[in-house]
């Protein structure tokens, strides 16, 4: 499993206010909204072949999907005006919009989603990206010009999460892309302006640099408040606060804790909290083993043992965590998904959690016999081993960096000790799938369906003996959860589904293998004299906004706020030129003097 | 850079070579500053476990204010888990000083070695290892040190490995023009003509008169491997739970310092480096002009 | 033409004194040749630098240096530059690294003419050609570089540039001391050709008293930064007065001479270190008597200055004293 | 009795005439230049191919994947062929000027490096001038006058800088002069190359780069300025003690002619071989910099890379930097030769 | 023959080319010549630095074998003296380590010290305790040299090649080195090669002097007989240009030799005076024949139109 450096997040929008003074003049009169693109970047504008972050913020605006999403996660219409599934809950027809036009002016048709997610389901290299949303579909077909049909294998409740922005399909124009079918891998998407739809039109494109957006005043859900939109690219997060504090950004989605607590203060700007969508916990490698049951790897085998883990539970304090790693801004973990989708979240019954308990924890791995060793490690009973484990933590995440130190701490007063391993991704994955550690850091978020996630959770995600395939976190498989799995895949009806998506956590909770440490808020920052309703639905009593679909909604529904912007952008201006005057002046002076010490001295020097 | 001839004029009376080397090195300011400066830190670095207890760094025991400017107890202020910044700096003096000695420690074997080899046999033996040389200072060192600590995975280990297999061929190529400019000084032939193998030239001639050079270059790779321990450190090549003063420089970067203005956090590992950086410089440079009469006055 | 009256030269540096020049006095007429012979780091070409202040900021030059009457010592930077090469100029020892390595000679021999003579690059080409052609290079040969040539004609370019300005001095110092002796003897040759025909005042310093003997008219002898002895340079090679100067005429054997045959000759002990020197400029004594087999008691106690010892002849010894009070 | 005798008869004819030619070695140095680049080739391939990494999971971290995804992007990527069809695969390509396909870019590794080889050259480029010209011309200074005021200011500054990494400088520097502190405003851009809501051509566009260029460049400045003073004031102060600069005063040179005329012609010769190796190296010191101010240059690409780590983008990086690397020491030996006759003559 | 290995594309130096040279026992033999005739690596291949191309060194009669072995067991009775002393001494050992470095080497530790101090006694450094703890730069040349000439003595060599003893020494302390050159022959029965460009040094010590030019021996014999009474008009020219020869100087014009480009015939013919005058044929079209080198010849010479 691994983290997404910014998560994905959905959101609803309510705009407010009136349009009114520009925040960055690119024309007459008109408006820019400039944003911080996504921290991962754009691999690459091909929706086919695309994993990164950034490249479906990007798609979210300029490609059209078949649903939307609410503030809650729930499908809406976009391209679909309506949906309705059969009886045997195998086919369900889409009835799309009329009179929608690409960019170039081609009209939208079912025939454009039909050919996309054909492709998608037919070539191989078509479904690099998504080919798993689309694995459980028998057909797709266009019998008319406003008509979807998709039929699917086996029943399937998420069909209207298969294409949504940011985190499903987006719909191509079929008369664009078919002739780049043949070579899709090489196809890099790059001629300006995109033919696409969304409530923006991609212009203009500079790899590490930016993206620039028009805005389609014609959109289907709304106007854009902005007649423009630039996302530039920044490697490090506190430049681009800078940026946008001197305002030459108006929002960043995604700082960090440390940030949003200096810029809280800051009375330009607007700092937002939002429900966290994903976790960070504690991978545990109690039992590595192929599908058919070979044992691979190099676990410790005392992890094989619930009492190490629970051990390992207790000693675990997550409301330090929360408190010391993410200064409070994050939820302490339980459940395996995340807060974000609220109709899926789970929490132990009262009595039920494990408590973050020194004692207790030494406690049951003294009776379970674990006895300390003269360095106070304790032995493993059974082989004799000491309770020394490898920690794998990601190079390039602080949490890890801080959380690894809490938990050494914490474990060795618990008589375990920590190896901590610094890994890159690349590696730390490497040594996942072959099984060759005892405990990782890690992390996922996840969209509104959580399909995926718990899927990564099933028997069937172990590797196969050869090693290869296998989707698998922590080689957790039980039968009782697998089953429940299916079930809820096929269940249509929300409550009931969630039900069993609880129970399965449940199971999770108790097995100890996947520890969830904390949910994380998401982190915001915007201009209030630049832009207002980025951020949109209502903070509930900690303040907490909904999780945002920034780059869809956020965007759409921002506006330029009615502060006197070019008045501070001005002073500004003015300072900084005093400031160029002044080194300029010193170096002339400087250098004058220098030169005219050196005439004088000319003669009488050797 | 000849640092062979004898120092300081012919009539410096009975002394022994080293005395007589502290005194003309305790001549010069910027040396001893240098030297100062390293000592204080060596002293520091070495007696921190006596003053610096498991409470004060174990982020379990620490109950500071996190990220706070310096107050009453935390002179320079505390980082995010709230450990105090001044300690921190102190102890990430350990780390970083022994990465750079042990890296400098390899540098310096592997580098003379291939150098004193290299120049001594003049016949293919000199020429491969010339040419191993000279690609590999084709080798740009910073991209080298990276994908080598990418690939021999994060932490300490491999960064003084990737430091040395980077940092090594000055040495050697520095080594080896010494080498031969000794090989071809007389006492050379007249020790061959006394009966002297190639052994014994190596080590009882050339050695001894390239040692000084040696010394003087490590000194400086010292400073640079400090530097780029930092920097592999920085680029997130290092353990970042280990306490140096890259990680710290790190964990203030990633962990969004600049924008909380925490200068007290930015500001001691940075200085530290200089200081410490500085203070190998300037004690290389003195004993440099100590060991080279040529650079008198300079 | 040239007066030099107690000239002195210290060197500072490293905490520590040396007098490298402890008071010499000499003076030299034009078209006269003056040879300065001793032994390395007797304080010749200390001496010779001092003349146009061409040492190291490290050195403090006393006395006087009059030079047509008028002091150099004192005179403005801008005065001395202009006698620089243009009333006096210098032959170095080892031409290879006295000519700029980057730069052709053309370049270099033009450069002073150039310089003072204030005429048009043609004309100093044209007078650069004819500089080189007279030293006995093809004047074709101006735009090589000094590595091109070969030790004897280096210097022989070195000679060429001396002349460039057409001074009225040249200090050569050791010219020719690198070379071999046949290429040696051709350069000696060339030099004193040209300076007999110009009329031109030469100071030459050398440690090989022989040589000197045949090319100045006047010797001095240096010893520990002082003059020894001083006088025609015949006599003083066949009747020496002071003992060093006997030593040093004999180390030079005169082949067919039976009494040299199988019997080198030398002094014992060594000449003073530097160290030595800032000493002996506080004690009195003969700065020789360690090293004298004529030395007395007296040597010791007593301060020995040049005492006239014949006609034009000077010399630092005691024994002179006493064979012209007997 | 011992005696020592040597004996022996000798003939032997032949003219030799030594002749100079240009050609012959710059086609030996060129010679020497690709045996050093394929032996880089080799190098870089080994460590990158040492590595243990599973890139496809990390690359597919962002969405819901299925093995057969899997299974297609580790085809897609060639990770399952032999170790020894890669390395030809890898050698006939770079050969080509491809060099490789990224693995996170999803494109040629030769048009990413080529998309990022202007900004790159743009800040190394002004640095490296702009450091040259104030490096040479302070070492000048400070070597002619060692010990002077100047020259212990000079010296000693150069010194500090040369301590400070070069990251570090950055952060300060951005924390000045683009954040603002305390009561000084934000003065010059935190990072990028262009302020992407300004159009991206015309004077406008050029004054907006050079804004933000300042800062990246003053940075790298800062940094390796002071190489360059150490170097020239050491030759300068070892040319100082040559006799041909006793000739040059003897001649009634004046101070400055006798050091703009003898002295730095002289003295630049080692500084200049080193100077361009330096220029090679200054291009791969690139990587912090350009991380610190988010340059769209090389050195970010390679900071990229890192984060994966993509190793054929790595690779490819480490290609260029060390071709770049070869490439400044060919012209070093090159402009080493025209510049010295000494040697231009052999 | 020593041939020096050139550079591409130029032929091989002939630095030494085709010389027969005895020395006798307890003979003092000087080598003579214009820099860059060949003396030097004559010097050197006399002591197995350098390997010869062609010929042959013979040590009593016995050839020089060029195995590391066969080079020691020679260099026991065979040493070296160069030129420069301060050189030839390390700077970073002191004189007792110095003296004592061929004696370790050869295995003959016993009584060291004694040995060591024998040896410096012996070339005049008196007391040996005085010098023995000191380091090369804190005595002046001509002390180092006794250093040297003291680290040779202490193999108790029977042959000593000296290559310019004394040409980096003050003239008043080059005569005491010639001294203890002389009296160790007298004393211990030393053979000596002294390699030198000054004539007057064959006067003050030789018994026999060879004159060198371009790699060959031009003239050799006793030193009365080449010094007083030349025969080559090579010879002639080298004294005549001493500053008290009393003759005219010969000064020889044209190139300087230059052992990559041997001319024909006669080596010394293209700046040869006595050619010039009389312009004999086989000056440049016979080649001469390597004197032999016979000791008991009072002179030899190798030319067409002498003898
Ligand atoms: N730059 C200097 N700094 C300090 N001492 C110096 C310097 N130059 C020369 N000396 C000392 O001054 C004394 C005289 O030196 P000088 O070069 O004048 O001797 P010299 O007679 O020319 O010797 P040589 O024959 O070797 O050229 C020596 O003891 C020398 O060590
Ligand atoms: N290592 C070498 N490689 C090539 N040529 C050499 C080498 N050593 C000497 N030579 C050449 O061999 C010739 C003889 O040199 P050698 O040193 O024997 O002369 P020499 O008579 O000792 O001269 P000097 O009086 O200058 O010491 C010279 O022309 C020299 O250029
Ligand atoms: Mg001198
Ligand atoms: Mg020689």
């Amino acid at each position: 499993g691994v983290t997404l450096p910014a998560g994905t997040a959905t959101a609803t929008a309510s705009s407010s206010g009136s349009a009114a003074a520009a925040s960055a003049p690119s024309g007459q009169g008109e408006t820019t909204l400039r944003v911080k693109m996504s921290g991962s970047g754009v691999d690459t504008l091909n929706p086919f072949l695309a994993f990164f972050d950034g490249a479906y913020d990007v798609f979210a605006g300029v490609y059209p999907t078949l649903n939307s999403l609410d503030e809650q996660g729930s499908p809406g219409p976009y391209l679909a005006e309506s949906w309705t599934q059969s009886d045997d809950k195998l086919t369900w027809t889409f009835t799309l919009r009329d009179g929608l036009k690409w960019s170039d002016g081609t009209p939208i048709t079912a025939e454009d989603a039909a050919w996309t997610l054909n492709l998608i389901m037919t070539d191989a290299v078509a479904g690099t990206a998504n080919g798993s949303l689309v694995s459980n579909f028998e057909s797709v077909t266009a019998p008319d010009a406003t008509t979807l049909v998709i039929k699917t294998k086996e029943p399937q409740a998420n069909v209207t999460y298969v294409s949504v922005p940011r985190s499903g399909i987006p719909i191509v124009p079929k008369h664009i892309w078919e002739s780049q079918a043949k070579n899709l891998k090489d196809y890099k998407n790059d001629t300006f302006p995109l033919v696409g739809y969304g409530p923006w039109t991609l212009t203009d494109y500079k790899p590490e640099q930016y993206a620039k957006f028009d805005a389609n005043k014609d959109f289907v859900l709304g106007k854009p408040g902005f007649d423009h939109m630039v996302q530039q690219s920044f490697k490090s997060v506190d430049a681009a606060v800078a940026a946008l504090r001197s305002g030459q950004l108006d929002y960043i989605h995604g700082i960090n804790p440390t940030q949003f607590k200096a810029l809280q203060a800051d009375k330009n700007l607007q700092t937002i909290q939002e429900v966290g969508n994903g976790w960070t916990g504690l991978e545990i490698n109690y039992n590595a083993r192929t599908r058919t049951g070979k044992k691979i790897g190099t676990g410790h085998p005392a992890l094989g043992d619930p009492v190490v883990r629970h051990a390992i539970a207790l000693a675990t304090d997550r409301k330090t965590l929360v408190a010391k790693v993410r200064d409070g801004l994050a939820v302490e973990g339980a459940g395996y998904l995340p807060p974000a989708w609220p109709q899926w979240t789970w929490k132990p019954a009262p009595g039920e959690e494990t408590p973050f308990d020194l004692d207790q924890a030494n406690k049951i791995l003294e009776d379970a016999g674990y006895t300390k060793g003269g360095d106070g490690v304790r032995v493993d009973p059974k082989s004799g081993k000491p309770l020394e484990l490898r920690l794998g933590i990601h190079a390039d995440d602080t949490d890890d960096a801080g959380i690894s130190n809490y938990l050494k701490g914490w474990l060795e007063t618990v008589g375990i000790k920590l190896k901590i391993q610094t890994l890159s991704m690349s590696a730390l994955n490497s040594d996942l799938a072959k099984g060759d550690w005892d405990l990782l850091m890690d992390g996922w978020t996840t969209g509104p369906d959580p399909t995926f996630l718990l899927g990564i959770q099933t028997c069937a995600a172990l590797p196969k003996d050869d090693g290869t395939a296998g989707n698998t976190d922590s080689f957790f498989c039980d039968e009782k959860y697998d089953e429940l799995f299916n079930k809820q895949r096929t269940t249509f009806d929300q409550a009931e589904r969630a039900k069993i998506v609880g129970e399965m956590q449940s199971i999770l909770y108790k097995a100890d293998v996947n520890q969830m440490h904390f949910n994380h808020n998401m982190l915001d920052v915007a201009r209030t004299d630049t832009v207002t309703g980025v951020v949109t639905g209502q903070p509930d009593a900690q303040g907490m906004y909904p999780a945002q679909s920034y780059a869809f909604w956020g965007y759409l529904k921002a506006t330029p706020a009615t502060a006197k912007v070019t008045a501070a952008k001005e002073e500004s201006g003015g300072g900084s030129a005093l400031w160029i005057g002044g080194v300029v002046l010193l170096v002339i002076l400087a250098g004058g003097g220098i030169a005219l010490k050196r005439r004088s001295g000319a003669d009488d020097r050797e | 850079m000849s640092a062979l001839d004898t120092p300081a004029g012919l009539d410096v009376p009975r002394h022994h070579a080293f005395s007589r080397f502290c005194r003309a090195f305790a001549k010069r300011p910027a040396g001893l500053a240098g030297l100062g400066l390293l000592v204080a830190f060596g002293v520091l670095a070495l007696a921190a476990p006596l003053f610096i207890g498991d409470d004060q760094l174990n982020v379990i025991k620490v109950d500071g204010p996190q990220l706070s400017p310096p107050v009453d107890g935390y002179p320079l202020g505390t980082d995010q888990a709230g450990r105090s910044v001044l300690l921190l700096v102190i102890w990430g003096a350990r780390e970083s000083l022994s990465i750079g000695l042990i890296a400098t420690a390899l540098t310096v074997v592997l580098g003379s070695t291939v150098g004193l080899l290299a120049g001594h046999y003049q016949g293919w033996i000199g020429k491969i290892l010339m040419h191993v040389t000279d690609w590999f200072i084709a080798l740009p060192s910073l991209p080298l040190a990276i994908s080598l600590s990418a690939v021999l995975g994060q932490g300490a280990a491999s960064i003084t490995i990737a430091i040395a297999v980077t940092s090594w061929t000055a040495t050697a190529r520095l080594v080896r023009a010494q080498t031969l400019s000794v090989e071809a000084r007389p006492f050379i032939e007249r020790a061959k003509v006394l009966g002297a193998g190639n052994t014994q030239i190596m080590i009882r001639h050339v050695l001894p008169n390239v040692m000084p050079l040696i010394l003087v270059s490590s000194t400086l790779t010292v400073a640079s491997a400090i530097l780029s321990e930092a920097t592999l450190t920085f680029l997130g090549l290092g353990d970042p739970t280990s306490v140096t003063w890259g990680s710290m420089l790190q964990a203030a970067f990633l962990g969004g310092a600049v924008t909380a203005g925490a200068w007290w956090y930015l500001m001691p590992p940075g200085i530290a480096i200089l200081i410490v950086v500085l203070g190998f410089t300037l004690v290389g440079r003195a004993v440099e002009h100590v060991l080279n009469p040529r650079m008198v006055g300079r | 033409m040239l007066d030099v009256r107690d000239l002195r030269v210290n060197y500072q540096g490293g905490g520590r004194t040396v007098p490298a020049v402890r008071g010499v006095s000499f003076t030299l007429d034009r078209g006269q040749t003056l040879g300065v012979a001793g032994e390395s780091g007797s304080g010749k070409s200390t001496m010779a630098l001092s003349l146009l202040r061409l040492l190291p900021s490290s050195a403090q030059v006393t006395g006087q240096v009059l030079f047509e009457g008028e002091d150099l010592l004192t005179a403005k930077w801008a005065r001395l530059r202009a006698v620089r090469w243009s009333a006096a100029s210098v032959v170095f020892q080892g031409a290879m690294s006295a000519l700029n390595p980057v730069r052709t000679i053309g370049e270099q021999i033009c450069e002073p003419i150039l310089l003072h003579d204030k005429v048009g690059q043609k004309t100093a080409r044209a007078r650069a050609a004819e500089l080189l052609d007279s030293v006995g290079l093809p004047s074709r040969r101006l735009g090589s570089y000094p590595h091109e040539f070969s030790g004897g004609q280096r210097q022989r370019i070195m000679i060429a540039m001396a002349l460039a300005c057409r001074p009225d001095l040249i200090i050569a110092d050791e010219p020719t001391t690198a070379l071999d002796v046949m290429v040696q003897a051709q350069v000696l040759n060339l030099l004193g050709e040209l300076v007999r025909e110009s009329g031109i005042g030469v100071i030459m310093i050398s440690h090989d008293l022989s040589v000197l003997s045949h090319m100045c008219e006047r010797l001095a002898v240096m010893y520990a930064g002082q003059i020894a002895e001083i006088g025609p340079s015949k006599q003083l090679i066949t009747e020496p007065r002071h003992p060093y100067t006997r030593a040093l005429g004999r180390a030079f054997p005169t082949i067919g001479d039976p009494a040299s045959r199988l019997a080198p000759a030398g002094l014992p002990g060594d000449p003073p270190t530097p160290s030595e020197l800032a000493k002996l400029n506080e004690s009195r004594g003969c700065a020789f008597e360690p090293r004298c087999p004529e030395a007395g008691d007296a040597c010791r106690t007593e301060t020995v200055e040049l005492w006239p010892s014949g006609p034009g002849r000077e010399a630092a010894c005691l024994r002179v004293l006493e064979g012209s009070g007997a | 009795m011992s005696s020592l005798t040597t004996a022996g008869p000798a003939k032997a004819k032949g003219q030799g005439v030594r002749r100079s030619d240009l050609l012959p070695y710059l086609g030996s140095k060129l010679v020497a230049a690709l045996v050093s680049f394929m032996v880089t080739l080799v190098i870089g391939f080994v460590i990158f191919s040492l590595m243990p990494a599973d890139p496809v999971r990390t690359l597919t971290r962002g969405r819901p994947t299925s093995e057969a995804q899997l299974v297609q992007v580790r085809l897609q990527l060639g990770l399952d062929d032999p170790i020894w069809q890669r390395f030809l695969t890898f050698v006939g390509n770079t050969l080509k000027g491809e060099l490789g396909y990224s693995w996170q870019f999803q494109q040629s590794v030769s048009s990413l490096v080529l998309d990022r080889l202007g900004p790159t050259l743009l800040l190394m480029g002004t640095a490296a001038a702009l450091s040259i010209a104030l490096g040479l011309w302070l070492g000048i200074r400070s070597g002619w006058r060692h010990g002077s005021l100047f020259d212990r200011i000079a010296s000693s500054s150069s010194l500090m800088l040369w301590s400070v990494p070069t990251f570090w400088l950055g952060m300060i520097l951005l924390i000045a002069f683009s954040v603002g502190i305390g009561p000084i405003p934000s003065l010059l851009p935190a990072g990028g190359m262009s302020d992407p809501s300004l159009p991206q051509e015309g004077w406008a566009h050029i004054v907006d780069v050079a804004k933000h260029l300042v800062l990246p460049c003053l940075t790298m400045v800062l940094v390796v300025f002071a190489q360059y003073v150490t170097v020239m004031r050491s030759s300068i102060i070892d040319e100082m003690g040559s006799p041909y600069l006793l000739t040059a005063r003897a001649k009634g040179l004046t101070d400055d002619a006798v050091r703009r005329r003898h002295a730095v012609p002289n003295a630049l010769l080692p500084s200049v071989t080193m100077i361009f190796m330096h220029l090679g190296i200054l291009v791969s010191g690139a990587i912090t910099v350009e991380s610190v101010y988010s340059w769209p240059g090389l050195g970010y690409l390679t900071y990229e890379a890192l984060r994966i780590p993509d190793l054929p983008l790595l690779q490819g990086t480490f290609i260029v930097f060390s071709a770049s690397v070869i490439i400044m020491n060919l012209l070093a030996d090159v402009v080493y030769r025209f510049l010295d006759p000494r040697v231009r003559a052999q | 023959m020593v041939t020096y290995p050139a550079r591409r594309g130029a032929t091989p130096a002939r630095a030494v080319d085709g010389v027969n040279l005895q020395v006798g026992q307890g003979e003092i033999v000087a080598l003579v010549g214009e820099s860059g005739c060949g003396k030097s690596t004559l010097a050197r291949a006399l002591v197995g630095l350098v390997k010869p191309t062609g010929g042959q060194v013979l040590s009593d009669g016995v050839p020089l074998g060029y195995s590391a072995a066969a080079l020691k067991a020679y260099r026991r009775h065979t040493q070296l003296v160069l030129q420069d002393p301060g050189g030839a001494l390390n700077p970073r050992q002191n004189v007792f380590d110095a003296v004592a470095e061929g004696p370790r080497l050869h295995g003959l530790t016993d009584r060291l010290g004694e040995r060591v101090h024998t040896a410096l006694a012996k070339a005049g450094l008196r007391p040996p305790e005085q010098f023995a703890g000191r380091f090369p730069h804190e005595m002046s040349g001509g002390q180092q040299q006794r250093v040297v000439i003291a680290g040779a003595l202490a193999l108790e060599p029977s042959v000593i090649v000296a290559d310019e003893p004394v040409a980096s020494l003050d003239a008043s302390v080059r005569g005491e080195i010639l001294k203890l050159i002389l009296e160790l022959r007298d004393s211990l029965g030393l053979s000596a090669l002294v390699v030198s460009h000054d004539l007057g040094l064959a006067w003050n010590i030789a018994d026999r002097v060879a004159v060198m030019y371009l790699g060959r021996i031009v003239e050799t014999g006793t030193v009365e007989e080449v010094l007083l009474r030349p025969k080559h008009p090579y010879t002639r020219a080298l004294l005549s240009v001493l500053p008290d020869s009393g003759e005219p100087p010969v000064l020889l014009t044209g190139e300087p030799p230059d052992p990559t480009s041997v001319p024909g015939g006669c080596r010394f013919h293209p700046r040869c005076p006595l050619r010039a005058a009389e312009q004999d044929s086989r000056c440049d079209g016979q080649d001469l024949p390597v004197l032999t080198g016979d000791p008991s010849a009072s002179s030899l010479a190798a030319c067409h139109l002498v003898q």
